[in-house]
């Protein structure tokens, strides 16, 4: 099965057969067995598009961008920003000046939390989270809401780790600053109504952040018919390189914003006292930035909008229900989040009573099966779940039906070998 | 970082057969010392951050032996395993010799060549943990909040 | 003179005629004209060995590192924390632990300001900086001594454009809080004694950050040697990619320090209410890091290491001392910084009294030469040499003297270009 | 962003030459209206931070016509011939006129296909710097300025 052979003809959405041939890494071998990589919702792989628009950037114009005014530095400014503005058509942002670069999500969610947080919440205000956030939309709130005397509050979850949005009222009011909640889960698979609880927000004046690390990866993402005030999302959890975050603001935000990081690039006029701060974005990328992963990012939106997002999210909502009916046959095996795949992302996280997710894990990678187990940096919602991790399969644009076959039979065998009645 | 071959494999497939050696799936099935102890001199909880278990390890302490030892808490079978050797290894020994069994573990975990392992006994069948840099920290759990616990008895310095 | 064919023996401490065959973007022309890239100190270029290393992880091994359980998850942990060794080792840091990685020298200095300076930079504090500081280790400085009314003072300098340190005395008092100052300048290349200066500052309590910046990339750096506080240099600038920095601290400086980004990775245990943090350097790398580029560095200080720091130092003395006597040779070029090239990097900074920086670096590209013209994000240095700019060649391992040959040229023809004799 | 080929070259030759006209290089050595106005209806400073330079414009306005105008500061040739070159082009013009040339020139510089060069007459010579884009600043920094004395004088809308 080995990736570079697979020539099946298209029975989905996406041409599966096709596109693997464009990741070198899936014809890679573990333990002897071809690699089955569904770690997807940690980071994704990237197509040879990508990995070689790094090597013609380094190979043929590399140069620090925006004051130079040598030939490579006008060619590689022009491609850095014009990846900028692939950026803002992918998620309909109104112009790339509402498109800042970061290091990863992570990075996007602290900025907003240092300079918009560190300005608009004061010791009266309510920050409003979910149960269900990743740490990295977590951590920055706790932290202002314990610099600024803030109170945290949040949305709890159901059953089948969906928002309680009975309630809502109550924790949603005229003193609720913020409202940061993630579009779709990483560790169960829900994906929230952010069309709703955006309009909820906007009646009490709250401003509203949506993580995206998990949906701008993996559906259509119109920041402007979502009507939220921040996205946020990371290029290496969709075909792009490592170190490249983004951060979309609505342009008025920006503005009043004060700057994050501060040195080269981001000011316009400096003295021994004090400087002036550059027009946004650029107000916010202080120092040289990642240059060639920007540039290569653009060319794996490339790739994601040449396929198609309505297309991606079908292809995942198909094999997220073909995982799910599968595991639903084995005998045991707990899973998390809501039944229905249209209200799931490509994120399948489950459970055996008995059988730690570590241990799960171990025996699938010497399947060739890449899962992830453990907590998936939401420590608050797997201590509300009453466990101290999962097993979670994601998936991705590359995976296919028989992919789900191998981890099923893996799961079987993982079963098996740790087994109370084998001697 | 180059791709290995297929020696490379033969190598890993045992590997995963001395990670899960049959004395560890052993303890792992049939963990030894999980019953509390009732008034234990000191008990200590434990946290391994990377998988989110908690390990809580009650001491029975007498003229510097340890005479009775519980551990109890959810975890991997490594960690699990670990926790059940380790129980088994130090009942009956001084606070001294504890302590020369945790610098022994913990060096043969941090891939020391340079380990007295007629010491260690049993606990070497977890060496094959040390191929899995992730997985050490199960298996050294146990003894890290072991030693915390004789850390608090002693006032610091164990 | 593409640099594929060139084969002339090695005469200084580098045979640079075999690293040049390491760079594909030298056999690039420009305007038909080979590329003499002489803008090194704002990026450097990439030899091939750093490109296929960014290559190889993304075709063979590329995954999230520390919580995977899976094999690619722990090669791509194994490399990542290769590279840290690796950087520990090039500039002498007791131990990895001691090394963070940044996206570049920009946001280590923020770091350091503020988490290490919010705590310890009080009111009565002073910081101390120096006039030739670029804008990265300045308005990061600037924004701390304003949030916490401490004051700015500055060490001046001399005609040459190094530091005056008679009546240093006066600067630096027990009330110094912290000394930021380059170790080498990326103006006017000026190197500081940054010895004589750590002595200075360590009997005054005063605590030392070195912008490496310029310095790592180009000569040999012993942190321990120097005893500075916090180092911090850019990957871009020595041969690595962009989107990687690096700060070393003393060990119980980031023992004691709070973080500066908050989320995933960075932490130990959360709750809905709090969370406490992992150990350093982990604490100060919050969210999914810029993991190839920072195993791809491992490579490019790999490569450094192979020609040996003490050769390219050499190499750079070399060049730069020959760049200095033709520019001296030429009618009214005026050149800054100290004369003697012992004391200086390879950085040459010049002026004509009539011909604008801009105008001279727009001839020069069209005949392939890139040099930099403006204010190198030193604008209060420019102010004190009384201009808006200055032109700027800044060499590196793959530069010839025949390169200053080419630059010395373009040089005459801009002169010309732009001369009032001419109708 | 791939390797330009041997014609690519001969365009971009064409585009240095393009870049410095012979008007443009004539008001850089030649520059008109570099002398201060004695006391200017509005003067503005203007500032351009990708390299540094400085200008001052200063305007002597009369029943909202341009009777004078003056241009001072360092800058690079296409900066300094920009200045001379506007300075020119709106010494006798309405407000709403110059208005009108603002928004033509820098309309010029964006790259907009939609421009009237009739209006701009020799201004049309700056059309090569677009071409380059880190100098386009250059070229529109006296422009910049210009504006903004003439917002300053109309109390914020021009
Ligand atoms: C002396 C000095 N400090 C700091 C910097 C900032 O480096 P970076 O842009 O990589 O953050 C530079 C590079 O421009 C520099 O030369
Ligand atoms: C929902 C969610 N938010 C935030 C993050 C953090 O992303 P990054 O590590 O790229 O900063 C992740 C990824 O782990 C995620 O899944």
């Amino acid at each position: 099965m080995s990736s570079q052979n697979v020539s099946e003809k298209p029975t989905g959405p996406l041409d599966v057969g096709r596109i693997r041939e464009d990741f070198p890494i899936l014809g890679r071998r573990v333990y002897g067995k071809p690699l089955v990589y569904l770690d997807n919702a940690a980071t994704s792989q990237k197509p040879r598009q990508v990995i070689e628009a790094l090597v013609r950037y380094y190979e043929q114009h590399n140069a620090n961008i925006h004051r130079a005014i040598h030939c490579l530095g006008e060619e590689a400014t022009a491609a850095y920003e014009e990846a900028r503005a692939k950026v803002a058509r992918f998620i309909n942002a109104p112009s790339p000046e509402c498109i800042v670069f970061t290091r990863n999500t992570t990075e996007a969610i602290n900025l907003v939390a240092h300079t918009w947080g560190r300005a608009n919440v004061g010791p009266q205000a309510d920050i409003l989270l979910t149960q269900m956030e990743h740490h990295s939309n977590l951590i920055p709130w706790q932290r202002l809401a314990a610099e600024k005397g803030a109170s945290l509050r949040y949305i709890g979850l159901t059953n089948e780790q969906t928002l309680e949005l009975d309630g809502l009222d109550e924790l949603m009011h005229d003193r609720t600053r913020i409202l940061a909640v993630t579009h779709a889960s990483n560790a169960v698979g829900t994906i929230n109504p952010i069309g709703r609880l955006v309009k909820e927000a906007h009646r009490n004046g709250t401003t509203v952040l949506v993580d995206g690390a998990q949906s701008a990866p993996h559906m259509p993402v119109d920041v402007q018919a979502m009507d939220c005030d921040f996205f946020a999302f990371s290029a290496h959890k969709m075909l792009g390189p490592t170190g490249v975050g983004v951060l979309y603001a609505r342009r008025e935000l920006l503005d009043e914003m004060e700057p994050f990081l501060a040195g080269g690039e981001m000011i316009k006029r400096v003295t021994l006292e004090g400087a002036t701060w550059n027009d946004v974005p650029w107000k916010f990328e202080a120092g040289t930035p990642n240059i060639a992963d920007v540039i290569a990012f653009g060319v794996a939106i490339d790739y994601l909008t040449g396929l198609g997002m309505e297309n991606v999210r079908a292809h995942e909502m198909e094999i997220t229900d073909y995982a799910m009916r599968r595991l639903r046959q084995m005998e045991e095996v707990f899973i998390y989040g809501p039944p229905d795949v249209a209200d799931r992302g490509g994120v399948v996280s489950f459970n055996y009573p008995d059988l730690h997710p570590h241990d799960i894990g171990t025996i699938l990678d010497r399947e060739g099966v890449a899962i992830r187990a453990g907590h998936h940096c939401t420590q608050p919602l797997m201590r509300i779940l009453g466990v101290s991790g999962t097993a979670r399969a994601s998936f991705y644009v590359y995976n296919t039906l028989e992919e789900v076959d191998v981890l099923v039979e893996a799961l079987g065998k993982a079963r098996a070998f740790f087994s109370n009645d084998t001697p | 970082m180059t791709r290995p071959n297929e020696d490379e494999y033969a190598r890993q497939e045992a590997e995963i057969d001395e990670l899960y050696r049959e004395v560890i799936l052993d303890h792992y099935r049939h963990p030894r010392n999980r019953a509390s102890i009732e008034s234990p001199t000191v008990s200590r909880q434990g946290y391994n951050p990377l998988c989110g278990d908690e390990i809580v390890v009650d001491l029975l302490v007498n003229g510097g032996v340890v005479e009775d030892v519980a551990v109890r808490g959810g975890g991997c079978s490594i960690s699990q395993s670990s926790a059940s050797m380790m129980s088994e290894a130090i009942v009956g020994r001084t606070v001294d010799e504890v302590e020369s069994l945790f610098g022994g573990f913990t060096a043969m975990m941090r891939g020391s060549d340079d380990v007295d392992l007629d010491l260690l006994g049993d606990l070497e069948a977890l060496m094959g943990v040390r191929k899995f840099p992730v997985r050490v920290k199960c298996a050294t759990l146990a003894w890290h909040t072991l030693r915390e616990a004789l850390q608090e008895l002693t006032g610091g310095k164990a």
